[in-house]
């Protein structure tokens, strides 16, 4: 599988109010051609702002080092037709595709626009398809929905119209970003079905953005976590749950209540989580971690590999297989104080 | 009548919310009033607004000259000694007419201003509260009122009790009601819609008690810049009242009877007693909407 | 007072009607005092409307509430009948963004509760606010900070020791943790389990979250569009549904070894 | 749309009934009785005043004079102006043409300009917005009587290049008279347009459907047309509308200070000499124009906005 997306070392500065917030610092992976990879990780982790970074959607102001390459490109240093050439063979759909989609303009404009705007399809031709596309995320009468305007279709219909627009315009990514997070369960699961069985049939890359680890890995290969800014593990998505190799992706998983058993107590991880900006010096998940040494606060960590995945922590080796392990786990902690 | 809104709706919204980026910029402007940024024009401002509203207060103490002497050999004669800015057409000392001028003009709007907020946040909040058939019908009155631009209401009121400074006011303050009314309106029905002040009401608080110790106070920036930006619309209106004759009359000194008893003058090429009256309004008035500019932004920030 | 033993919150016959929509219909349920029963459902499933009706924010079209043995099927007449229905039944909501007055610290708002309900002196007031906020684990530092220099899960917990300020025998935790990280629900989910054990309090947890359902709740009722299709044991439920709604609510829940797939259609 | 223009039209007609109600009572209550100023404060004798009370049908109940006025004024007759002995309606039909050009004139040059200007200035950052927002905040402190007043100045009496007096004969002189005029009627008014249309179109740009458009890799220059301008029409349009039907009522000022001879002019000339009948037929005229031209901008609203259809008015 060679890379189709690269990200090396790629930090983010925005200004708020005046003075630059880091909201990634250093991220790194990569994406085969035809590999999924999910982007967990809760608020505040950077996962979102680096799809943008990857779509160069990022606000103005925002400040990028590092490297993007995209199927051979240098993503960053794009500007005019190039950069457009470039965000269409990336596509996005969006958490909430209320939002995302103009108001005023019916879905048929919406999913053409792009087809006979940047390839000069001719209208009916590109209508065809759009009803075709419709038809392939599971929408019925087509014709009418296209007809209609998005404050007449309810969420899990707009998001699947999102959905069938994205693959229209036939990219080589997807990026999700945290697509399914405003839907209900039922309708999450259909979604979810559509959006994996679509990108299967046309071996598209997908970089999945959720704050749900087993979402991810159900539709994933591999699995990147996200901590304050930085990935911290990086693991085929399968293992992930069952034996993860950074403490964070650990308490994750614990943290998260079980639907077929009840436990006596959850394992919380004590204070919240916290953005690269506020981050502490050394390790940043130190002030958090049950396993945490002195050592850990002494210097950043360093992305390593370790048996077949990356992790981002000196201890991971030493604590190989003992992280989910319920007599290894530390009692809960008084929650620290939030800074 | 409130629905249930769907719970996958507010979790997409909460999400947003959580973004830290989001939550900084957010807690920067929360808390309305006490965090507006006025920079080096606000302050300015804020310094012209003062001193005018001293004026209002000290400015017939203070005045050099008497601003109703008027003597006809000294018509139109320009700044001579003592007498900073000349003469007027009948002979007496602008400067003092213009410091004088400064109390109806400035107390005039602000009784206007203060009258059509308290009169419209009244409503405004007593609508959002009870919703349903009151808010209709205070809605549809306010649609009504609404139909009468200020200066035609002026104008009638000053046909039927005589003109005046009062009437016209009180023609005023009735016409800007429904304006604020409206905007404090729909800050209302958001702040109503709040989970707390549903909280409150589970707790077994009473309307009295959460209107005015919980949603008045979260809309009090808005009220202020509401309040701000009226009172500049009621100088402006007032002086162009005065102007028609309508409002403040001749012979008292008044921004707006200055400037129309200025325009003889001017149209024969002496145009000082109308052009330093309207520099006056002018000037701040621009203060004025420039600072309620300001507190309006900042009070709809706060209440994203 | 009203009897010990019997139900705290019983539920029948309600129904809700907004226009030609029909959001609740005949729900009829029986809360135990220390028990906790989850209403399970997706939007649109009528769950919140419940929880508004039993608080008292909706009016119901038909049936009856009681709560303590006390009927709150219609308005409070006045002051009085308002606050006593305060010290019964308190609810949490979902967005812990809104649900504080932005221009009140926790200290206050709490202080701001017992004052309305009790004729407490300043001391005992006090005293009270130190207990609620040991309970749901906030130093004095943040109990004393304004809502915006709290995270969401420290807010939350201010919300709740606000509703449990007039130390009610139902808390309806109205998706209370859904809007929370992962890592910031489970310690609320835990302050949750730890206050049942101390106040012997019930919850009605109204969520769509079944992982936290299971992990909160004894009992369980399944909404969908405004009836109650199952009921039951929550563990008896979540593991062997037996309604053909529950079970697809059941199979759209990720877990190890899931696959989406687009056979799930809603059962007509 | 039909019970969306239904609920409109019903509103409307409630609204002009409620406010021909309140400009008749209150002139009705007005003290000082109109004979007065027909007999020129001389006492009438008895026999006189009943023949006036009859000719004017003062003797009347309230409701039914109402009712008569309200009739009558549906025909077009606004009844009789008591000092000029004329009728009020060709009083008004001689004056409304000056009124409307003036308001006519002004709105092209607030569309032109405001909407120009606000727009040069979203789109174009740095000097060229600042430029603008100096232009617009200099124009927005200058209340219509005190651009008139510097206008004639400057163009009058220091220039000479324009009119500043009266209304002038023939089309040509006619527009030259209205010149100065529109551009002090205008000052106020392209402020708050230009200002209102370059945060409107501002705004658009900052939404999440715009980031969209660009992340579909359309060009700027569609994206810009298909989704930010054609969005933010919806704000401007409204804005537009309502500050024309603002501009009805405030042409009294800029007519009394050019003394143009128009409608609004001519209200301020009757309230001062308490002729009723002209007070009350010309408000009616101005509250009419003033609520269909709001009438105007609903419907402007709902033809651009697709979710108005449904009733839910976003804001």
């Amino acid at each position: 599988m060679s890379a189709l997306l690269e990200v090396r070392d790629l930090t983010v500065r925005l200004r708020v109010g005046g003075t630059d917030r880091e909201v990634i610092t250093g991220t790194t992976l990569e994406i085969g051609e035809g590999e999924a990879m999910g982007l967990v990780g809760e608020s505040g982790s950077g996962k979102s702002m680096t799809a943008k970074a990857i779509a160069r959607l990022l606000p103005a102001g925002a400040r990028v080092e590092g490297s993007v390459r995209f199927a051979g490109t240098d993503v960053l240093g794009l500007s005019g037709a190039d950069l457009r050439r470039h965000r269409a063979k990336v596509a996005v759909v969006f958490q909430d595709p209320r939002a995302h989609i103009n108001p005023v303009r019916r879905i048929e404009d919406f999913m053409t626009e792009s087809l006979r705007t940047l390839e000069d399809v001719p209208r009916a031709q590109a209508r065809t398809r759009a009803a075709d596309a419709l038809e392939e995320v599971g929408i019925d009468d087509p014709a009418r929905r296209l007809r209609q305007f998005p404050h007449e279709l309810s969420g899990g219909m707009l998001q699947r119209v999102m959905i069938a627009t994205a693959l229209l315009s036939q990219p080589l990514l997807l990026l999700a970003d945290e697509c399914t997070t405003a839907l209900d369960v039922t309708t999450q699961a259909e979604v979810m079905a559509i959006l994996d069985d679509l990108r299967r049939d046309r071996g598209l890359s997908m970089l999945f953005i959720t704050h749900d680890l087993e979402l991810a890995g159900a539709v994933c290969d591999r699995t990147s976590v996200m901590y304050a800014g930085q990935v911290v593990e990086t693991s085929a998505a399968h293992r992930l749950h069952a034996d993860p190799l950074h403490p964070y992706s650990a308490a994750l998983v614990q943290a998260r209540p079980d639907v077929t058993s009840t436990a006596e107590r959850l394992v919380a991880i004590p204070g919240r989580p916290v953005s690269a900006f506020e981050a502490p010096a050394g390790c940043r998940f130190a002030p958090r971690c049950p396993h945490v040494l002195d050592g850990c606060r002494g210097h950043e960590q360093t992305l390593v590999d370790l048996d077949a995945g990356r992790v981002r922590c000196e201890r991971a080796a030493a604590l190989r297989g003992r992280l989910l392990d319920p007599t290894e786990s530390p009692t809960e902690s008084e929650e620290t104080a939030d800074a | 009548m409130s629905i249930p809104v769907p719970s996958g709706v507010q979790t997409g919204v909460a999400a947003e919310v959580l973004d830290p980026v989001a939550e900084v910029e957010a807690t920067a402007v929360r808390g309305g009033l006490r965090r507006v940024r006025l920079g080096v024009l606000g302050w300015l401002s804020l310094v012209v607004v003062a001193l005018a509203a001293v004026l209002a207060v000290v400015g017939p103490f203070v005045r050099p000259f008497d601003p109703d002497l008027s003597d006809l050999s000294f018509a139109y004669v320009g700044p001579y000694g003592s007498h900073l800015l000349g003469f007027d057409g009948q002979g007496r000392d602008l400067f003092s007419r213009l410091l004088v001028g400064a109390r109806t003009t400035f107390l005039g709007a602000a009784f206007v201003a203060v009258v059509a907020v308290a009169v419209g946040s009244a409503l405004a909040v007593t609508a959002a509260w009870f919703g349903g058939r009151v808010d209709r019908v205070v809605s549809a009155g306010l649609d009504v009122v609404f139909a009468f631009p200020g200066i035609l209401l002026a104008v009638v009121a000053a046909a039927v009790f005589g003109a005046g400074l009062l009437s016209a006011g009180l023609a005023l303050a009735v016409a800007y009601s429904p304006y604020v009314a409206r905007v404090l309106r729909s800050a209302a029905l958001r702040e109503r819609a709040m989970a707390y002040v549903a909280a409150l009401e589970v707790q077994g608080f009473g309307a009295w008690r959460l209107c005015l110790r919980h949603l008045l106070p979260n809309i009090s920036g808005l009220v202020v810049a509401q309040g701000t930006i009226l009172f500049g619309f009621a100088m402006v209106d007032l002086a162009a009242i005065s102007f028609l004759g309508l409002g403040v009359q001749s012979p008292q000194a008044d921004w707006g009877v200055m400037v129309s008893e200025g325009k003889t003058g001017l149209l024969q090429g002496y145009p000082m007693e109308s052009l330093t009256a309207v520099l006056c309004i002018v000037v701040v008035v621009s203060a004025v909407s420039f600072l309620g500019d300001r507190l309006e932004s900042a009070g709809k920030q706060a209440h994203r | 007072m009203p009897d010990t033993d019997g139900p705290v919150l019983s539920v029948s016959g309600l129904r809700k009607v907004f226009g030609t929509q029909v959001a609740v219909d005949d729900m009829t349920f029986e809360l135990a005092p220390g028990r906790s029963l989850a209403i399970v459902g997706e939007s649109g499933s009528g769950k919140t409307t419940v929880a508004r009706m039993v608080v008292g924010l909706e009016r119901p079209t038909a049936g009856t509430i009681v709560a303590c043995g006390r009927d709150r099927s219609r308005p409070a007449r006045n002051a009085r009948e308002r606050t006593l229905r305060g010290r019964e039944v308190q609810i949490v909501f979902q967005d812990p963004y809104s649900s504080l007055d932005p221009r009140q610290s926790g200290t206050a708002a709490v202080d701001e509760v017992l004052r309305v309900h009790h004729d407490h002196d300043a001391a005992t007031r006090r005293r009270i606010v130190g207990e609620l906020a040991d309970l749901v684990g906030l130093d004095q530092r943040q109990m004393d900070a304004l809502p915006r220099a709290l995270s969401g899960g420290q807010r939350q917990r201010v919300a709740i020791a606000r509703a449990l300020a007039t130390e009610p025998k139902v808390l309806i935790l109205d998706e209370s943790v859904a809007a929370l990280d992962v890592s910031i629900q489970a310690q609320v989910l835990n302050v949750l389990a730890d206050i049942r054990d101390e106040r012997g309090i019930s919850y009605v947890l109204i969520s769509h979250d079944l992982a936290v359902v299971r992990q909160l709740t004894e009992d369980v009722l399944v909404m969908q569009r405004g009836v109650v299709v199952e009921r039951g044991r929550t563990a008896d439920v979540l593991d062997a549904p037996q309604h053909a709604y529950t079970r697809m609510l059941r199979a759209s829940v990720p877990g190890p070894g899931w696959k989406p797939t687009r056979t799930l259609r809603r059962p007509a | 749309m039909l019970r969306f223009l239904l609920r409109r039209g019903a509103m409307l007609v409630a609204t002009l009934l409620v406010a021909s109600f309140a400009v008749y009572g209150a002139l009705d209550l007005a003290p000082g009785s109109p004979i007065a100023a027909l007999t020129g404060g001389r006492t009438p004798s008895p026999e006189v005043l009943a023949e006036l009370n009859a000719r004017y049908h003062l003797d009347d109940p309230f409701l039914v004079r109402y009712w008569n006025w309200l009739t009558a004024a549906v025909t077009g007759d606004l009844g009789q102006s008591i000092p000029l002995r004329e009728n009020v309606s060709t009083l008004i039909g001689q004056r409304i043409g000056v009124t409307a050009s003036l308001v006519a004139l002004t709105s092209l040059i607030i569309v032109v300009g405001g909407v120009g200007l606000g727009l040069l200035g979203a789109l174009r950052k740095g000097a060229v917005d600042t430029g603008v927002v100096l232009v617009s905040t200099v124009s927005a402190a200058m209340p219509s009587f005190a651009a008139a007043v510097v206008l004639q100045f400057l163009f009058g009496v220091r220039l000479g290049w324009l009119p500043v007096l009266g209304t002038g004969t023939g089309f040509a002189d006619s527009l030259k008279h209205l010149v100065l005029p529109s551009l002090a009627l205008a000052a106020t008014s392209v402020a708050l347009v230009t200002r209102v249309t370059r945060t409107a179109v501002r705004e658009e740009l900052d939404k999440e459907h715009v980031q969209t458009a660009v992340s579909r890799g359309l060009p700027w220059s569609s994206v810009v047309r298909r989704h930010v301008l054609r969005n933010a029409a919806i704000p401007i349009t409204t804005v537009v509308g309502l500050t024309v039907a603002s501009l009805i009522a405030l042409s009294a000022v800029v007519e009394t200070a050019f003394g143009l001879n128009g409608l609004g002019a001519y209200l301020v000339q009757a309230a001062l000499n308490k002729d009723f009948a002209v007070v009350q037929g010309i408000s009616l005229v101005l509250v009419v124009a003033f609520v269909v031209t709001n009438l105007l901008v609903d419907l402007a609203y709902a033809l651009l906005d697709p979710r108005v259809a449904l009733g839910s008015r976003a804001s």
